[in-house]
């Protein structure tokens, strides 16, 4: 008994399948009071489908859960919250068309209504302190959500789940979504929390990021408990080992020091305003891998969307070739270039679709350039091109929508491997993804230089550009700020000068 | 409030328009109070019935019942009037609006199938027990005494409670925040700890009060209700329907109470006014048609065109610069 | 030597989906007609389009009837019409419409297919309800009519045309194909707002049901009734109670009972070998009713829109069906029609 | 997460093959019954070719519809273009009766254009703009026709039965390739699962978009002109209810409206022969048209409630 008080929440033998594929497997998980618990595993390994039987959105097959000592079995997210566990959700949880407080108390509006009838005025005060218990003075209760930027609306998600002061804090893969005050800020209300002697269960693919932060951690593979560690045993390589179950080189990136890029330049912008990005002249030679960096919103995400001729250039134009002007997507895509969006389940998949009908939709011209396209060739090329990229799924029929998010990423990447773009645009191309199936990703990227191929990666790590550019620009404000070679030899403290 | 003054003239323009049209085409027909005073009267139990279709329009379900569950209303309300005078028909009208609402929301909810089929196989069989309840004659009829409700000021004063009612249900609470949510996104407001379907059942359901109310003002002020079949029912919500569009549209500068209604009344105006042009009346659906593409092309595109002109501004930044 | 003539079929295309009593009558008719010499009447639902009408036509003649009956939506469906039926080897007849195009009446005339119908002459009656309102002192006249491109229709309008000319009548406007009661009352504060000289509305046709209590409301909710004459073709059921206040005025019509039971008529005897005109087709022209009392009006309901047909199958059979009773010929039968009337239905079937 | 009825994976495969295919099994219990209850005649010589009259031009129409609604889009404008057109053939008619099909067809195809147009680069939303569409014509054609016109009745042999077998056959072949083989078919498909992902693969959306709405035109134009020279004669109320019809048709076959590749060819078929054998079943049974109408509806929420795919719908709207 007394053992069992010194935790504030425990999960024994936690089981959960859906169909044939078994997301947890008696998975046990102790959460003591005032620490910061990461959850780490590698994509599918059932972090998410995990923390939301906590919080009360799916039901869990079998296996107990207690908080406080006592069973606890919660009948849905009202419930969860009304037990002390709320949750930020991996994909975007707010709702459109109803204001910025009425997000914050969506669900529990009867906080201000008496007999159905709901008092606004209250309810925008108390959102506004909401607001303020996470240090966000920039959002006002009343604004409609749309008019909110990404990040904002993350922040809004914030200031929903810690409102009701939860006991348990359950954070799924948010610190991507944010920009780096935003995850400042969250990082701080961690602390506090933890401090006031709530427990926060962190979930991320940052191995660094759960090294600093976090005070204990558990690896999750394939539905299984692999181990606790305390924070006095953190260690990179052997994180990145359990998490994957073998052994890992220590640097996954590349390791040559730069090499002579070709003169030929293959796409390039010049002089381009659009979206955010403002007078930007860039060249992407052949063969080379040209990072793209910067803090977020200095535009970095809409070059992709320029080059690939999904923003169309309000001045200025985007040439292939030094010659042809890039007309739309489809034009582009016909001529060799591949996109990786950023927004993946929005805009790079079809998630009520087979992974085959995602890999085969950009090549189908090419499986057979008139009249009916063979069921057969389609098949072949789904099935080598998701084996290449170990698509986790019982076949190529499976359905986007049920593979966990780093596994949707691998099938966007297939797509485009499969349909042998001369070019490819990669905004983000790891976010998300767990550390094996990264090391994975860059040696495609590597490979794919070697082939001839033209790569501009787009990435909020700085890390990741270093490890892998010939070349990097950054932004700022839209407008380049500053250039640098691989030769040169990289350190993220001189990017960071260029940023800021 | 400036702003607010602002708004409300601009949505007010958008029938003064219409009406300065008509007016310079026919001066003497259309510069009448009767004439004003007859289309806000017409405009009354389309927009009531406009506020029932709202309910489902925000909620994101499709509702083709909406024309047969009148007519089931308005018949019991009026075979109950002869039996038991008003309170049978005001009673007999609301209650069974509010029972075919149920059925209609709760089989929304049990059967899990797309509302626009379950709602338009409900609609042939609504239409049948309508035209069975209506029996031999096909049409139930009041007692002018009970017809009371159709004339105004009658009529002005229902229009104006139901208004309020509408108001305060939309703005006011809970539950409208859940349809909001339910209609913007519904996987996330599952998530949220939200009945979502339980949202959708109750829209289906709040919104039969305003059916029945509809009812009780069509069988006053027609004196009777006739039975619909083969989906004939179907194009009594289309013009309602409209205007509910049309609001949907305004909604950014208007309340949709106000918005269904101005729209409604636009509406009308171009009805009367095709009329009395003497313009054929199948103009009068050429007429329709065209107002909501136009009204619908605008309204979709009113972004691209401030984009137009900020690109066109960009443009020229980018000349004097270099 | 038979006492009985070989068993057919004759197939109607109706809308037993209507529930308007007026419909329901029509059917039950239909039904008497053909079952007094002991026939088998085959329906098929169907929404009295032109192309509806040709589809269920094919789908009778595909079901092996001896006869078709059906109300044309238009002069120009009729030759397709004939082709199908000539091709099946099957009689045709019409109700309530005539064929107003020379070119196909003449064509169908020459069918031998084509048995012949009865029809109102939509054209008079409607000039002649025009004059019958001029006379109440109607100047300004709104008309509500049924749509377009139906050969009644157009003929009522037509008429009405005329009439309003003779008499110095002044149409307003002309609204067609309202088929619900909230149209209606639309339709009518449209008029008055918009023509306040409007003294008159007449109504030359609609399947609106209950039209003339809706047209009475609005005109009493804008303190017209009574001041605004109204007329109207065809009888419905709630005409007596207008009468008898005086907000009504007169209605021209009545033939929709007798109509498609003589039609039938003469279809059944063609079928059964027994035409009435032994070379062409039978023609005969119903004269409209009129009703002008409240008494009438409520007879009118009793035993024109009852269960019970204007004449039953056994009145039929002897009266109307030439295999049992020879004398049957065109002036026969136009001296049993010229009888027709509320009074002589009242006599007849009151017991 | 985004779904948790995904979870629910049928217990045994015979029972998902049951489900899936319900809709299959109700057209042969439809067809068994009232062969029974008909004594065979329902599937006699001369029913059949009935049969087929009256599901041509719904199957027609709902092949072509196909791919609208694997763009997750409506048009109830079907019933317009079918009358509109019908009435520019009868008037081209006067001219010479050869100009009748090109003009139904080019009339259908424009009306397409527009409505495809309207939602496609306008950005209307289809239900809306179509069904402004098909008020805009159904007046034009009331206007224009002015009752109804005939035209000459030896037109009357393109409604021989071997020519619409040839028709419906080509149709069926041509659209049905279209539909399952094609980039086009497959695009139409991605489209309606995720307009954005579509884009980026390099999917001309807003011209997969129109050119489907063009070809539901084209098909219109052609059921105008079967229409026109089944009856010779052109009226107002020429398609009056069409798009009512084919709705019922496609959702019948247990197409879902969520659009993407849910998407069945096959729906549209097996959906419009099976109302059309419902409908002669019934009307040889010798049922009134209210009780048709009953069976009708009830039918329609019954298959659908069974045959309808819950696991792969994150909502049913
Ligand atoms: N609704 C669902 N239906 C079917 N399978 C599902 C569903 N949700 C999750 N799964 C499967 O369960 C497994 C665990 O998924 P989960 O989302 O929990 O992974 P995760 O650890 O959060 O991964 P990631 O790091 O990529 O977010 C995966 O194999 C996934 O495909
Ligand atoms: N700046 C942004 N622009 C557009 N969409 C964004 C942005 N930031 C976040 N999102 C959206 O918010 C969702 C949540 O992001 P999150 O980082 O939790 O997912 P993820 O890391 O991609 O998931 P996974 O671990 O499963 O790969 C994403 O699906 C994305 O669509
Ligand atoms: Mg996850
Ligand atoms: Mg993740």
């Amino acid at each position: 008994m007394a053992e069992q008080e010194k935790y504030l929440f425990r999960a024994e033998k936690i089981c959960k399948s859906f169909g044939t594929v078994h997301a947890l497997k008696e998975f046990d998980i102790t959460i003591k009071a005032g620490e910061i618990r990461g959850l780490v595993g590698e994509n599918g390994s059932g972090k998410s489908t995990f923390s939301s039987i906590v919080a009360g959105i799916q039901k869990h097959d079998s296996g107990k859960m207690y908080l406080d000592g006592q069973p606890y079995e919660p009948t849905g997210t009202v419930d969860a919250i009304n037990h002390g566990v709320s949750m930020v959700v991996q994909e975007q949880g707010t709702i459109s068309k109803i204001s910025v407080a009425a997000n914050i108390f969506f669900g529990k509006e009867e906080k201000f209504a008496k007999g159905g009838v709901l008092n606004v005025k209250e309810m925008n005060r108390e959102a506004a302190k909401a607001l303020q218990n996470i240090y966000v003075d920039n959002i006002k209760p009343e604004m409609m959500i749309d008019q909110l930027s990404f990040e904002d609306r993350k922040l809004v998600e914030l200031a929903r789940a810690l409102y009701t002061s939860p006991k348990i804090w359950i954070i799924d893969e948010t610190t991507t979504a944010l920009s780096v005050a935003g995850r400042e800020l969250l990082y701080k209300l961690m602390k506090e929390k933890r401090d006031e002697g709530k427990a926060i269960l962190f979930i991320s693919h940052d191995i660094e990021e759960i090294m600093d932060k976090c005070d204990s951690l558990t690896v999750l593979r394939d539905g299984l408990f692999i181990a606790n560690l305390q924070k006095e045993e953190f260690n990179a390589d052997k994180i990145r080992q359990l998490l994957i179950g073998r052994e890992l080189s220590g640097h996954y990136y590349r390791d040559d020091t730069g090499v002579e890029i070709s003169k030929q330049v293959v796409l390039e912008a010049k002089n381009v305003i659009a979206g955010s990005v403002q007078n930007l002249t860039l060249q992407l030679h052949k063969g080379e891998i040209l990072g793209i960096g910067g803090l977020s919103d200095c535009g970095m995400h809409d070059v992709g969307k320029v080059l690939f001729g999904l923003l169309k250039p309000e001045t200025g134009e985007v040439l292939k070739d030094q010659k042809e002007p890039v007309k739309s997507a489809s034009w582009a895509v016909r001529h060799g270039i591949g996109y990786v969006s950023k927004n993946r389940d929005q805009e790079s998949l079809m998630l009520i679709s087979s992974i085959a009908d995602n890999i085969c939709l950009p090549s189908l011209k090419d499986l057979t350039p008139f009249g009916p396209i063979s069921d057969r060739k389609q098949k072949q090329l789904a099935e080598k091109w998701s084996e290449r990229m170990e698509v986790k799924a019982d076949s190529v029929k499976v359905f986007c929508n049920t593979l966990s998010g780093g596994n949707k990423q691998k099938v966007v990447l297939a797509k485009w491997l499969g349909k042998g773009s001369d070019i490819m645009i990669l905004d983000c191309p790891t976010r998300g993804i767990d550390v094996g199936t990264k090391a994975a990703i860059y040696q495609l990227i590597m490979q794919m230089k070697e082939e001839g191929k033209s790569i501009l990666l787009i990435s909020e790590e700085l890390q990741e550009l270093i490890g892998m550019s010939d070349r990097i620009v950054l932004l700022r404000d839209g407008a380049v700020s500053g250039e640098f070679l691989r030769n040169e030899g990289l350190t993220e403290a001189k990017l960071i000068q260029k940023m800021i | 409030m400036k702003r607010f003054l602002i708004n409300i003239l601009k949505v007010i323009m958008l029938p003064v328009i219409v009406y300065l049209i008509f007016l310079v085409i026919c001066f003497e027909r259309f510069s009448n109070w009767n004439c004003i005073y007859t289309i806000f009267i017409q405009t009354i139990i389309p927009t009531i019935t406009a506020y029932a279709i709202a309910y489902g329009n925000i909620c994101g379900v499709f509702d083709f019942t909406i024309g047969s569950r009148l007519v089931i209303s308005g018949v019991i309300g009026g075979l109950l009037a002869a039996q038991y005078g008003f309170a049978g028909m005001i009673l007999g009208a609301i209650i069974s609006a509010i029972v075919v609402g149920i059925i209609t929301g709760v089989l929304n909810w049990w059967l899990k199938i797309p509302s626009l089929v379950l709602t338009m196989g409900l609609a042939m069989v609504f239409e049948i027990i309508g035209s069975k309840l209506a029996g031999h004659y096909g049409f139930v009829q009041i007692d002018n005494k009970y017809a009371i409700f159709g004339s105004s000021p009658n009529i002005v004063i229902i229009f104006l409670l139901s208004a309020v009612l509408f108001y305060f249900v939309f703005n006011h609470t809970v539950f409208s925040f859940h349809m909001r949510a339910v209609g913007s996104n519904e996987a996330v407001a599952k998530n949220s700890g939200i009945k979502t379907d339980l949202v959708k059942c109750k829209s289906f359901v709040y919104g039969s009060v305003f059916i029945g109310i509809a009812a009780i003002l069509t069988l006053s002020q027609s004196g009777s209700v006739g039975a619909q079949t083969s989906l004939g029912s179907v194009t009594i919500m289309f013009k309602p329907l409209i205007s509910v569009l049309l609001a949907l549209v305004l909604q950014r500068i208007c309340d949709l109470t106000i918005g269904i209604f101005i729209a409604q009344f636009t509406l009308n105006i171009i009805f009367i006014g095709l009329i009395a042009v003497g313009l054929p009346d199948t103009f009068q659906n050429v007429v329709l048609g065209f107002f909501l593409l136009v009204v619908m092309i605008l309204f979709e595109n009113s972004g691209r065109i401030e984009e137009l002109k900020e690109k066109r501004a960009a443009r020229q930044k980018a000349m004097s610069a270099s | 030597e038979n006492s009985d003539p070989e068993p057919f079929k004759i197939g109607f295309p109706w809308d037993t989906a209507n529930t308007d009593p007026t419909w329901i009558s029509i059917y039950n008719n239909v039904k008497a007609a053909v079952e007094s010499a002991g026939g088998e009447l085959v329906n098929v639902v169907t929404d009295n389009s032109a192309d509806g009408l040709i589809d269920n036509i094919s789908e009778l003649i595909s079901r092996d009837v001896d006869g078709i009956l059906f109300m044309p939506a238009s002069d120009s469906m009729l030759p397709a019409v004939d082709a199908m039926c000539a091709d099946a080897g099957v009689y045709w007849g019409t109700m309530f419409r005539t064929i107003s195009d020379d070119d196909i009446r003449e064509a169908m005339y020459d069918s031998e297919w084509f048995a012949g119908g009865c029809n109102e002459d939509d054209e008079t009656c409607a000039s002649n309800i025009v004059k019958s309102m001029a006379d109440m002192g109607v100047t300004d006249l709104g008309v509500i009519n049924i749509a377009k491109g139906d050969t009644s229709s157009d003929l009522r309008d037509k008429g009405a045309a005329e009439g309003a000319e003779e008499a110095g009548v002044n149409i307003l406007n002309t609204t067609y194909d309202i088929t619900v009661t909230t149209d209606m009352t639309k339709t009518i504060e449209s008029y008055i707002a918009a023509y306040p000289e409007m003294n008159g509305i007449l109504v030359l046709g609609t399947y609106c049901g209950g039209a003339i209590p809706t047209i009475e409301k609005a005109l009493a909710d804008h303190g017209k009734a009574g001041d605004i004459k109204v007329g109207r073709i065809d009888f419905e059921t709630t005409l007596g109670d207008y009468l008898k206040e005086g907000t009504f005025h007169v209605s021209y019509g009545g033939q929709q009972q007798i109509d498609p039971l003589v039609s039938a008529v003469i279809l059944v005897n063609k079928v059964i070998g027994t035409p009435i005109v032994e070379d062409g087709p039978t023609n005969i022209i119903t004269p409209y009713l009129e009703l002008t009392t409240a008494d009438e009006a409520d007879q009118f309901n009793e035993y024109f829109l009852g269960d019970e047909p204007v004449y039953t199958s056994d009145e039929i059979k002897e009266k109307m069906i030439k295999f049992y009773n020879a004398d049957i010929d065109m002036d026969y039968m136009n001296d049993l029609i010229s009888t027709f009337s509320i009074a002589d239905v009242v006599e007849r079937h009151s017991k | 997460m985004e779904n948790s009825k995904a979870s629910e994976t049928p217990k045994t495969n015979i029972k998902e093959l049951l489900v899936n295919n319900f809709a299959f099994l109700g057209l042969i219990l439809v067809l068994v019954l009232f062969e029974i209850l008909t004594g065979g005649k329902l599937l006699g010589q001369r029913n059949l070719m009935n049969i087929f009259n009256n599901f041509f031009s719904i199957a027609l129409c709902s092949m072509m519809y196909t791919f609208v609604m694997a763009l997750g889009e409506l048009d109830l404008s079907v019933g317009a273009i079918v009358g509109f057109s019908a009435a520019m053939g009868a008037f081209s008619a006067t001219i010479s009766p050869a100009l009748i099909l090109p003009v139904a067809l080019l009339t259908g195809t424009g009306i397409g254009l527009l409505s495809g147009f309207a939602t496609a680069y306008l950005r209307v939303e289809s239900f809306i703009g179509t069904l402004a569409i098909s008020f805009i014509f159904r007046g034009l054609t009331t206007y224009f026709l002015n009752g109804s016109v005939g035209i000459p009745i030896s037109m009357r042999v393109f409604d021989e039965d071997w020519v619409k077998i040839l028709t419906m056959i080509i149709v069926l072949v041509v659209s049905g390739t279209l539909f399952q083989k094609c980039a086009f078919g497959k695009n139409c498909r991605a489209v309606g699962a995720s307009r954005e992902a579509a884009r980026q693969s390099g999917v001309d959306v807003e011209k997969t978009r129109m050119l489907s709405f063009m070809l539901v035109g084209l098909i219109c134009g052609l059921v105008g002109f079967f229409t026109l020279v089944r009856a010779c004669t052109a009226s107002s109320k020429t398609g009056n209810a069409f798009e009512f019809d084919v709705l019922l048709a496609v959702l019948f076959g247990g197409m879902p409206l969520s659009g993407g590749w849910n998407v069945k060819f096959r729906a549209a078929i097996i959906g419009s022969v099976a109302m059309a054998l419902l409908k002669s079943g019934m009307s040889l049974v010798g049922i009134d048209g209210l009780t048709q109408q009953v069976v009708q509806g009830i039918l329609l929420v019954v298959v659908v409630a069974i045959s309808f795919d819950r696991r792969s719908a994150a909502v049913i709207k």
